[in-house]
């Protein structure tokens, strides 16, 4: 737990010894961390690290084999689950479906049965309501866009996002990060998976790296008023 | 050319009018069977269109594997359709016929399936063209046709030795042999007027498909020219 | 409550997708269709025969039919991996099964809607016993086929070789209502004996698979 | 020549992958155990009666089971869209053809070889005619199902509801070697009649559809 | 055909005209350009912008609407197939066999029946080639390696890669692109699609940006001796 940034408020996250298997391989080896509220977490490690495998454990998706979580103040994932928003390697939309069709029957599984939120959530990510294509005709970008929206549409105070920008072009990208800045500068807490540092460090607050299934460095960055120009930038 | 085929249309119409008043007040009534037997005009030159059209098909599926043109692709899909409409009527007016003649509706008789196994064919073969995407549809539905043209004679052939322990009381009759003169007029111009109705239909489906193609093509060039989408 | 608006939403979104595409219900009719032919190709049904082997010819067909059909409305929630979606959200686990159960139960009832009248047909049928009866049957077993199928679907979705896995799970355990089912029909159809505890015994079946289906379905969705 | 190191490259990689997994194979068996059992649930199979249809079962239930296996070949070529290798190498396309044709078709015989003694058990079976003849039967028809399945699945495999579609292309034009099968089976199971018509049948049927097969194989995979 | 880097060699694709449909939609509108010998093209652009279309295009996998393309100078592209390499967005790989299994197989189909073939290609991206593991069990980063081995197994002088980097770490990433540059060294012809431009600019020749379809930009970069320092570097 080297350079763990503490905050006042109580974590949004506790991880007590987390331990999950795969058959005999450990694929979380005894994690032990906090996650503080309001503050946008980016979680970096190489290929077969465990990122994924604990963002789907905090999301309630696995059990641990061992150790606990704690949501928002409870070990019941499930009493909380309206808090939380989860984006996964894939893009968890109906392919034949429109995007507002799609998030009026997500909204529905959180009881909301207002079409504006679902409309609210499609411009926040920079899509058209009105759009009436499906799903499975949209390009990558507009896929992920909305898959965001999707994650992000209950409003939730903690958000999970698993690879967002992969396969997602530049441009895309960093719109999709700026969004992700405005949701944290409004008290969300938000963990993002990403081999793609340079598109999110803008508006990061915490690395955490992981390797082997541990947390092995977490850093605070310094907020930075401006995007800073990274490689792929200066190429183009 | 399009006038020409207008006049055609006006031709098959009249001819379609001429041959049903031959069907339904010329010809006399069959005496064992009544007026039901009247269903024979549409029955066999339905059935006569539909072969046809399946012949179309296939040919116009080898074509198109052979050149890959699109002329042949649209002609094919016009035909299989066309067809699969007469092979369909053939398959109501059988039944609704066999009905008060054979006391059922259907029987395994080699005419019988052989026709009901086009038809499942070329349904399969319609199924295919809309379920496949994009490019390959067009050579995935040529094969196809060929194999279910390969197919039909093999399955004639089939039926006509199968269970042979149960001789079904069919086509026994032979109408065809001894059919009245009378009759047999009002049934070559319900076979002309049904053949005329059948390759208006074909043509004008195959220009749907070609207008249809058009249009894309147009859509095409205006996205190739534009600037951005 | 909500666990009524969720199955409703649902019901509501499955069916859309189902219209839109048309796709199942077109290819399943043309399937129960080929599974008719087929049979009566292999089975040659001659009028005196054909009734007492009819009943279960019919419903091996329709369970054929129901497991190819099955299978498509799970995959579904598959594919882009959505049933996450689901589980990551509040929404009771129930309400969907009791929203794929329903979906499914329409969609098989349409298809022996579909079928009965192509078996009539080709099979020569008349019925000796009182039609409403083959209409309760035709109910009470399809519903034992959807139940338990929509919840070995949902089980066997998670396995590798997923399209075999489903026969594999519901055949055993449908052999009861399967039983059921042949005997109750070839009883009304032949006109022979008395439904009657056929029929009882497909109903407890089904009130005690319903059960245990609901009781079960929780674990087996959340099962990582 | 490197048509023939490629299809034995082929078909060496299918089998042993198969035999890691042993997924099909397993899972193939009881299914037809399954059906067997379901079967004679439905039908009730009594000594006299039950040869003359036993050939009918047989069949439907083989051709059921192979339609199950057929999908599984493509669908691992699919999955990793592994095809498009094979797709962008110099191999020619006829070799993979030939690999899974014959993949398939020793499967779907051991399939067989297995499933038989339990039809003989299940429905007291003995065989009036020679057994020989018999093995040419199952031999010569299963080639005809795996031929064309083998087809009909790259086929269907690239269009949208995959697994539904195979049977609905296989069927129809399965007619014609069903019927054969049904009925070379039957003839000498009773003995009643000679079966040589129907094998003769089977036999053309084969050569004219493993030849189709080759000639519009190229087509099918390159159809982008 | 801004900037095209002129070499003396007869270039290695020759694009005319190209045009590719779907539907009524142009994925790929009136290209023409050539690539020439020896050169590490690397192809951007935004989601939708046509570039994994025009690799399938090339490498024969799809064939376009209007135009041609001579390969290693010829049209017949069935003719130069064992010439040419290609690695998909998919793995192409098979699951449940081994890394040399796989690459066993595939090398049979290009006529090579001797092992050292494979590898070596193993080898060539830092694989174990006694590694008998599953692929299925590969961690993302290895799959990618085998990939790009089984591309690159037979030696052939076109190599078309789309998108290797994607979901791929940091550090195998740089692995994977420093590999690019010997096989490039030795005078092979390389295109890299991919989003992650920074990974790979330090052994890039030319980058050509693509949007909508079209080649809209091309640029020769000026090889540099040293990786230069990304921003997703500067992070960890
Ligand atoms: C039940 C379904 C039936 C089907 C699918 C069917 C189908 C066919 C077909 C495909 C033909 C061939 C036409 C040609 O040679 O070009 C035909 C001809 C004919 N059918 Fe039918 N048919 C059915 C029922 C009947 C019935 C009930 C009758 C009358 C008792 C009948 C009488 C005839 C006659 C007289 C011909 C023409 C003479 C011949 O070529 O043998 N059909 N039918
Ligand atoms: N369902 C599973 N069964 C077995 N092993 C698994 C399973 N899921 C993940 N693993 C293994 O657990 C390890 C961690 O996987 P995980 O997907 O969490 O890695 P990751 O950090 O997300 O990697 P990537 O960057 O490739 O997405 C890997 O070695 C992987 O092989
Ligand atoms: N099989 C297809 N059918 C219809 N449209 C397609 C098909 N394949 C691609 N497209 C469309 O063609 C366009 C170009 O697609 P392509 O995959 O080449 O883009 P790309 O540049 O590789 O994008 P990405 O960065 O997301 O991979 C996209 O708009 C896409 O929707
Ligand atoms: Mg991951
Ligand atoms: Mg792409």
């Amino acid at each position: 737990m080297t350079g763990t940034t503490d905050s006042p408020a109580e974590p949004v996250i506790v991880l007590e010894q987390l331990v999950k298997f795969f058959g005999r391989f450990a694929a979380l080896r005894d994690i032990s961390d906090r996650f503080a509220a309001g503050r946008l977490y980016v979680v970096l490690g190489d290929n077969g690290a465990g990122k994924s495998t604990l963002l789907r454990v905090v999301a309630g998706l696995m059990e641990p084999s061992q150790g606990s979580v704690t949501l928002l103040g409870t070990r019941k994932l499930r009493e909380v689950a309206h808090r939380v928003g989860y984006m996964g390697h894939a893009p968890l939309l109906y392919d034949e479906l429109s995007g507002m069709e799609n998030l009026r029957y997500f909204a529905g599984l959180y009881g909301l049965h207002n079409d504006s939120v679902g409309s609210n959530a499609m411009q926040m990510v920079g899509l058209d309501p009105e759009l009436l294509r499906r799903v499975g005709q949209y390009s990558q970008g507009m896929r992920q866009r909305l898959s965001l929206a999707r994650a992000v549409l209950h409003d939730p105070d903690l958000i999970l996002l698993d690879e967002p920008f992969s396969n997602v072009d530049v441009h895309s990208a960093r719109a999709m990060a700026a969004v992700l800045g405005h949701v944290r500068d409004n008290g969300k807490t938000i963990v993002v998976v990403t081999h793609q540092a340079a598109l999110i460090e803008g508006v990061a607050d915490d690395f955490v790296h992981m390797s082997a299934g541990q947390i092995v460095r977490r850093e605070a960055v310094l907020r930075r008023a401006v995007t800073t120009n990274s490689g792929a930038e200066a190429v183009r | 050319m399009k006038q020409l085929f207008i006049a055609f249309i006006v031709l098959t119409l009249g001819l379609l009018a001429y041959s049903t008043y031959q069907a339904l007040y010329v010809a006399p009534t069959e005496q064992t069977m009544g007026d039901v037997q009247r269903i024979f005009y549409y029955h066999v030159p339905s059935a006569w269109t539909a072969g046809v059209c399946f012949l179309v098909n296939f040919l116009a599926s080898v074509v198109y594997l052979w050149k890959r043109n699109t002329a042949s692709d649209a002609l094919a899909a016009a035909s299989a359709e066309v067809g699969m409409t007469f092979c369909t009527i053939v398959l109501i007016t059988g039944p609704i016929w066999a009905r008060p003649v054979w006391g059922i509706w259907w029987t395994w008789d080699a005419r019988l399936t052989t026709t009901l196994v086009l038809w499942l064919i070329y349904v399969s073969y319609l199924m295919l063209r809309r379920f496949s995407a994009g490019g390959q549809t067009q050579v995935l539905a040529a094969a196809l046709a060929i194999f279910g043209f390969v197919d039909v004679p093999i399955v004639y052939m089939s039926i006509r030795w199968f269970r042979t322990q149960h001789p079904s009381p069919v086509m026994g009759g032979g109408e065809n042999s001894g059919l009245d003169p009378v009759m047999l007029q009002a049934f070559f111009w319900n076979l002309l007027s049904f053949t005329c109705v059948g390759i208006v239909l074909m043509v004008l489906r195959y220009r749907l498909q070609r207008l249809e193609e058009n249009v894309e093509a147009k859509h095409a060039a205006v996205a190739l020219q534009g600037g951005s989408r | 409550m909500t666990t009524l608006s969720v199955t409703r939403a649902t019901l509501h979104k499955d069916l859309r997708m189902e219209w839109r595409s048309k796709d199942a219900i077109n290819s399943m009719l043309f399937f129960a269709l080929l599974v008719v032919v087929i049979f009566s190709f292999a089975f040659n049904p001659t009028a005196e025969e054909s009734r007492s082997i009819a009943g279960g010819l019919v419903w091996v067909a329709f369970l054929f039919a129901a497991v190819v059909a099955l299978n498509q409305t799970w995959a579904r929630e598959l594919r882009n991996q959505v049933l996450d979606a689901y589980r990551v959200s509040p929404a009771p686990p129930n309400a969907l099964f009791v929203a794929k159960a329903l979906g499914n139960f329409l969609f098989v009832v349409v298809l022996e809607v579909l079928m009965t009248p192509l078996f009539v047909v080709f099979y020569n049928l008349r019925s000796v016993g009182p039609v409403w009866q083959l209409v309760v049957v035709a109910l009470l077993g399809t519903w034992a086929l959807v139940v338990n199928g929509t919840f070995f679907a949902a089980l066997s979705i998670r396995t590798r070789s997923r399209e075999i896995m489903l026969p594999l799970l519901l055949f055993p355990i449908s052999i009861p209502a399967v039983l059921a089912m042949v005997d109750a029909t070839t009883s009304i159809l032949t006109g022979e004996a008395s439904p009657d505890f056929w029929i009882k015994m497909l109903a407890v079946y089904d009130l005690v698979f319903t059960a245990v289906c609901l009781l079960l379905f929780e674990s087996v969705l959340n099962a990582e």
